[in-house]
């Protein structure tokens, strides 16, 4: 396939052209995802421009600005869903999925097993994640451990924009919800993408790095994160292989225990706060099931149990660093 | 009158249906012969009958926990609903969702909802779906009164305004959410006048007269598939039984109940009205009573012998499809 | 103090009575907690008579009945509290969050955060939760890892009548805003209550059952199941320590830690579903913390990642039983 | 024009105040030296200052991701406010709210609120806590056009009407939302008519007219102070630069925004009616000019030289107590 150097919110864009030419089901909606100017060519396509093009090439009816309404327009995307066609529907930031987590919760993850099996919905929602862009308390959550927990959603977040646009691809054409988090500090990240159609399996986690020493385990932004903090150790002669999980519902339970087979020690790093979150549950499921495996203890590097604060200097100290991992992952071999 | 007479019986014996339904549901239910919450639709009959009349077997209709009645005036099987209320395999979700979550995509019913207001965001989308896949249908929400206040009714409405869907918002307006009385959980005479807010027409029936439900969701309907977007219906009605089965009915008085059934009963009016106008006699009326009985009797018969679910169907239909 | 026998939801009504009479601030407001009937003594007082008797004695302007609105109901408790008043919310069944998430999630959580200290919020929302009475996919979530996870709000889950009043009371004597979870299914248990105002301390698990073979933590309903459960294991001389945990956030880590540094060995007991939940937080915290003082595997003991059930053979088979605790410990121990 | 010449000098200057903070924070925030995304309320400050005008140190004010001028029309210290925004532990949050988040309880000032329509349903909260506990306090909503269709809005206005509560909603439409104009997100001409759905009064402003808005909001707030229920106002405004700093303003032309600056400015307005009143002279109005950009400057000056927070700070304030 042919590839090129391409930015991570350029991948989500050129996915969302190759779903939406491959079939005509597939719409996407939105605030502002059209941009309030219609068909002109300089429409905002979205906050960040993920959507950017969209409307001059597939029109209104199938790229739809709604009100500022979301569980008006998270709800009709299920509905839609449930009727024929594969909405892409964009809550601009998940923190703001308390305004609409009933049509996630209670409607798009549960008709399925509530109606016997006789319903599908085939929903991608896309949404920002993270901090580290200044945006303060109400703009900068990790909140996938939400929708991670709910059966009968799909969560998925991409590390690369290689991934970002397979899994993307890969999303849409999943027959069940699927929730697609995107982390906002990527969208500048560049990296190989072929321009062809191309999906990255849904639940497959991949092998970020390989390494002997010790299994770390992250997603999305954390990825990079754990990538840096390896490097620093390898300097150490401490061999780290970090698994990237892409997706957390369904989870590639098999990828996290073969690591943890070959290297005994295992450290989790998540951007989400701590309590019932990602890094408990990769913790418990090797306590469990990896018990045997393990030669030491397992450390959890993750935001502080806090709002994520506004200030610089203290939003730098909330994330997760590669000091903070390299830190964790001493602790780990070290007890 | 111009519903032929073959149209008027089949009217009234869905109307009909959902009473017995409801009526030996209550009886059932009291007797701990039925798992679990029912709310029974029994005194609003005319409002699903009515607006159900004007739909066809491609439209949409999203409801309610009180949804029985919407599922039989869009002619989900008899039998399927009451093993599914009984929580059996031969249910029509297989006895996974129970009376509150009874549905059947294939007649276009998308569903009965435990959450009020939930189903509202679902209809604008099975509208939005029959627009943008040009296919001509049309879907209707059911809601109570209640669900007028809640934020999802408000957003979808606005939504389906601007968008021009093809819905239809049908408020039943009972006179109650749960034990609240509609004139202290608003403060407006009536709900229909809340279309303002959206810029679409807002009509006021009488939910209890099947021929103006009729009329004017037939309007609402064409209004709908002419592509001019939705209207806000709001059917004055009344419910016979309390909020649940078990409900000691305590915030309203027994007369006012009474002089309901004697005065606005959607069933004595509609036979009156057809018997009246000389195309259906009572003998035809009384001889849909004895097929509804039977049917209904078959039914609860069917589900009691139904077997239950298998263990294994716990784990089942969660996903379509759900590993790596 | 004297004690009478007391049904749970007598417990929670007589904390509402006792609160009510000792602070003019406390308020009640919710759907038909008066009840439609308005001053009249046999108003609902509550879908289940929680409230019961209090707009007889209080009067409409502390006993609210709300619409239908429960994010306006919510957010309006979240205003009273950060303005003077100590409401006490109701949102009848916990599934109904995602219809007013966003005032807990970023607003009452966050308030005083970003606010720099100076705003606090003495807000109690009062919610059902659990499955056992046949109510359906929508109306028997076990939801609090999702509270749990939120930085900011505190979240308790009572097992017995006692604890039921001691925490409603700690709850809303608290300055910050409290998740209090009351299994529906315990409504009817029975158990000795002291007729006086007390609290039970937020943050204090309890020791339910002392013993030294296993440890098993659990909370709400699940203790229950859990002492059932420790039953049959005594007879085969297993004797199982019981941590109820009672508050969830805070957490009692050093209670739990004591007990595994008595028995060695972790079962973790919850209804909720496995992924991103308690049991998986307490694995972690096991796991890491604890992780010298394991000697076999953590197990757990969760409901499917499915929603509920309707039917109740399904219904029963979905929530963990006493002989799955059973099994588990067996589990456990042995390997 | 009852106001004193005090009063509508002091009214100038925090119209002023706004217009001049917003200025410094877009040149400061293109030039890097302000972390994080503004949202500047040049052009509606005839709104803020207007409905503020008409509040005690008593009432309070909800408001929204643009808050700046709610903040500073309710007297919120312009240092603190700066130094919030620049991330600053002087700051009037610590740091830790920063422009969207500003907040100052001691001036009932309940917070900017990043969730469109989030803080509505805190004020109705505030406007009960009023009522309980008889303080006669009132307490307005601020939000944008936008906003009103959140479900936040629909279920608080209802609220607040039922219960009467001493609230005033005050719809600040500056014709966008975002990008999206307000013509598409709604179908109706004004917003001020959604009161119908409640059965409370709507009322149309000319949100550039200080005194209309003055009038309006007093007779709003006195309509609230005498227990007589909330009151929906809606001023029309508009905002002078984009929905952020850094918005290309794609989806309005600039003619559009040259013919309001030209020809509705708030503040050219208030100075022509006041000075041709004769109640306060031009040389007046430059004094406060000069004031306001010393006032200004100062708080940048103070913002920049106050130390960063510390770090300790991270996990303060998160809670009241936390631990057994
Ligand atoms: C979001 C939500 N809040 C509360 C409830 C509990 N509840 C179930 S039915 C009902 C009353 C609904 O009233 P209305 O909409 O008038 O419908 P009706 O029952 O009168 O048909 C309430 C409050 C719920 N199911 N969902
Ligand atoms: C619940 C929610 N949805 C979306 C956003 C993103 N957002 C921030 S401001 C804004 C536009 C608000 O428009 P309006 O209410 O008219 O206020 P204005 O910006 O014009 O002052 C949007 C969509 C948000 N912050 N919160
Ligand atoms: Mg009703
Ligand atoms: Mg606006």
């Amino acid at each position: 396939m042919a590839t090129r150097k391409c930015a991570f919110v350029q991948a989500i864009n050129e996915a969302l052209f190759q779903a939406m030419e491959r079939d005509p089901n597939v719409i996407v909606l939105g605030e502002d995802v059209a941009g309030g100017a219609g068909q002109k060519e300089d429409a905002w396509g979205g906050v960040m421009g993920a959507t950017k093009g969209l409307i001059g090439r597939f029109g209104a009816q199938r790229v739809i600005d709604t009100p500022i309404s979301e569980t008006g327009l998270v709800g009709m995307a299920v509905g839609a869903a449930t009727t024929g066609l594969r909405p892409v529907a964009e809550l601009m930031f998940m923190d703001f999925i308390g305004v609409c987590l009933d049509q996630l919760l209670n409607q798009a993850a549960k008709l399925r097993y509530m109606f016997g099996g006789k319903a599908k919905v085939p929903l991608v929602v896309r949404t920002m994640i993270g901090a580290g862009l200044r945006a303060a308390a109400q703009h900068s959550q990790t909140l996938y451990p939400m929708t991670t927990a709910i059966p009968g959603l799909k969560t998925v977040v991409p590390s690369n924009p290689y991934d970002a646009k397979g899994l993307l691809l890969a999303a849409i054409a999943d027959d069940d919800p699927v929730i697609f988090c995107e982390p906002k500090s990527l969208y500048t990240m560049t990296g190989e993408v072929p321009e062809e159609f191309y999906t990255v399996p849904l639940g497959k986690a991949a092998v970020a790095r390989a390494g002997g020493s010790v299994t770390i385990v992250a997603c999305g932004k954390m990825v990079e994160t754990s990538l840096a903090a390896a490097k620093s150790l390898a300097a150490e002669g401490i061999d780290a292989e970090i698994i990237d999980l892409r997706s957390l519902s369904p989870l590639d339970e098999d990828s996290v225990l073969a690591s943890l087979g070959k290297t005994g020690y295992l450290v989790v790093v998540d951007e989400a706060p701590p309590r019932c979150g990602i890094a408990a549950d990769i913790s418990a499921l090797a306590a469990d099931k990896g018990f045997d495996l393990l030669r030491g203890p397992i450390r959890r590097v993750t935001s502080p149990h806090a709002p994520v604060p506004f200030s610089p200097v203290l939003e730098d100290a909330y994330i997760p660093t590669p000091a903070r991992v390299v830190e964790a992952v001493h602790s780990a071999l070290e007890s | 009158m111009e519903l032929s007479r073959e149209r008027l019986l089949d009217t009234y014996r869905t109307m009909r249906t959902i009473r017995s339904f409801e009526q030996t549901l209550n009886e059932l239910s009291q007797a701990g012969r039925v798992p679990g919450f029912l709310h029974l639709y029994a005194g609003e009959e005319a409002v699903a009958a009515g607006v159900c009349a004007t739909l066809g077997a491609d439209d949409y209709v999203t409801s309610t926990h009180r949804g029985h009645g919407h599922s039989i005036a869009k002619g989900v099987d008899l039998n399927a609903m009451m093993a599914e209320i009984f929580g059996k395999r031969s249910g029509v979700c297989k006895g996974k969702g129970g009376s509150m979550h009874i549905a059947d995509l294939g007649k276009g019913m998308l569903g009965a909802n435990g959450i009020v207001g939930g189903g509202i965001p679902l209809a604008i989308g099975a509208a939005l779906s029959a627009k943008v896949r040009k296919t001509g249908s049309v879907a209707v929400a059911f809601f109570g009164d209640g669900a007028t206040n809640q934020g999802a009714f408000h957003e979808s409405v606005n939504i389906a305004s601007i968008l021009k869907l093809p819905v239809v918002f049908v408020i039943e307006n009972n006179g109650y959410g749960e034990a609240t009385p509609v004139a202290y959980h608003v403060n407006i005479p009536d709900l229909a006048a809340r279309a303002v807010s959206y810029g679409i027409p807002g009509v006021v029936v009488e939910g209890m007269d099947f021929f103006d439900v009729f009329d004017k969701a037939r309007a609402a309907v064409e209004r709908a598939r002419r592509g001019e977007g939705p209207t806000l219906m709001e059917c004055k009605t009344y419910r016979y039984f309390g909020h649940y089965v078990g409900d000691p009915l305590t915030y309203r008085t027994k007369e006012e109940g009474e002089k309901v059934r004697a005065t606005r009963d959607p069933l004595d009016a509609f036979e009156k009205r057809v018997v009246s106008s000389g195309k259906v006699t009572t003998s035809e009326l009384r001889a849909a009573d004895d097929q509804v009985a039977r049917a209904i009797a078959e039914a609860v018969k069917f589900a009691e012998a139904s077997p239950a679910p298998e263990l294994a169907d716990l784990l089942t239909d969660v996903y379509v499809q759900y590993s790596a």
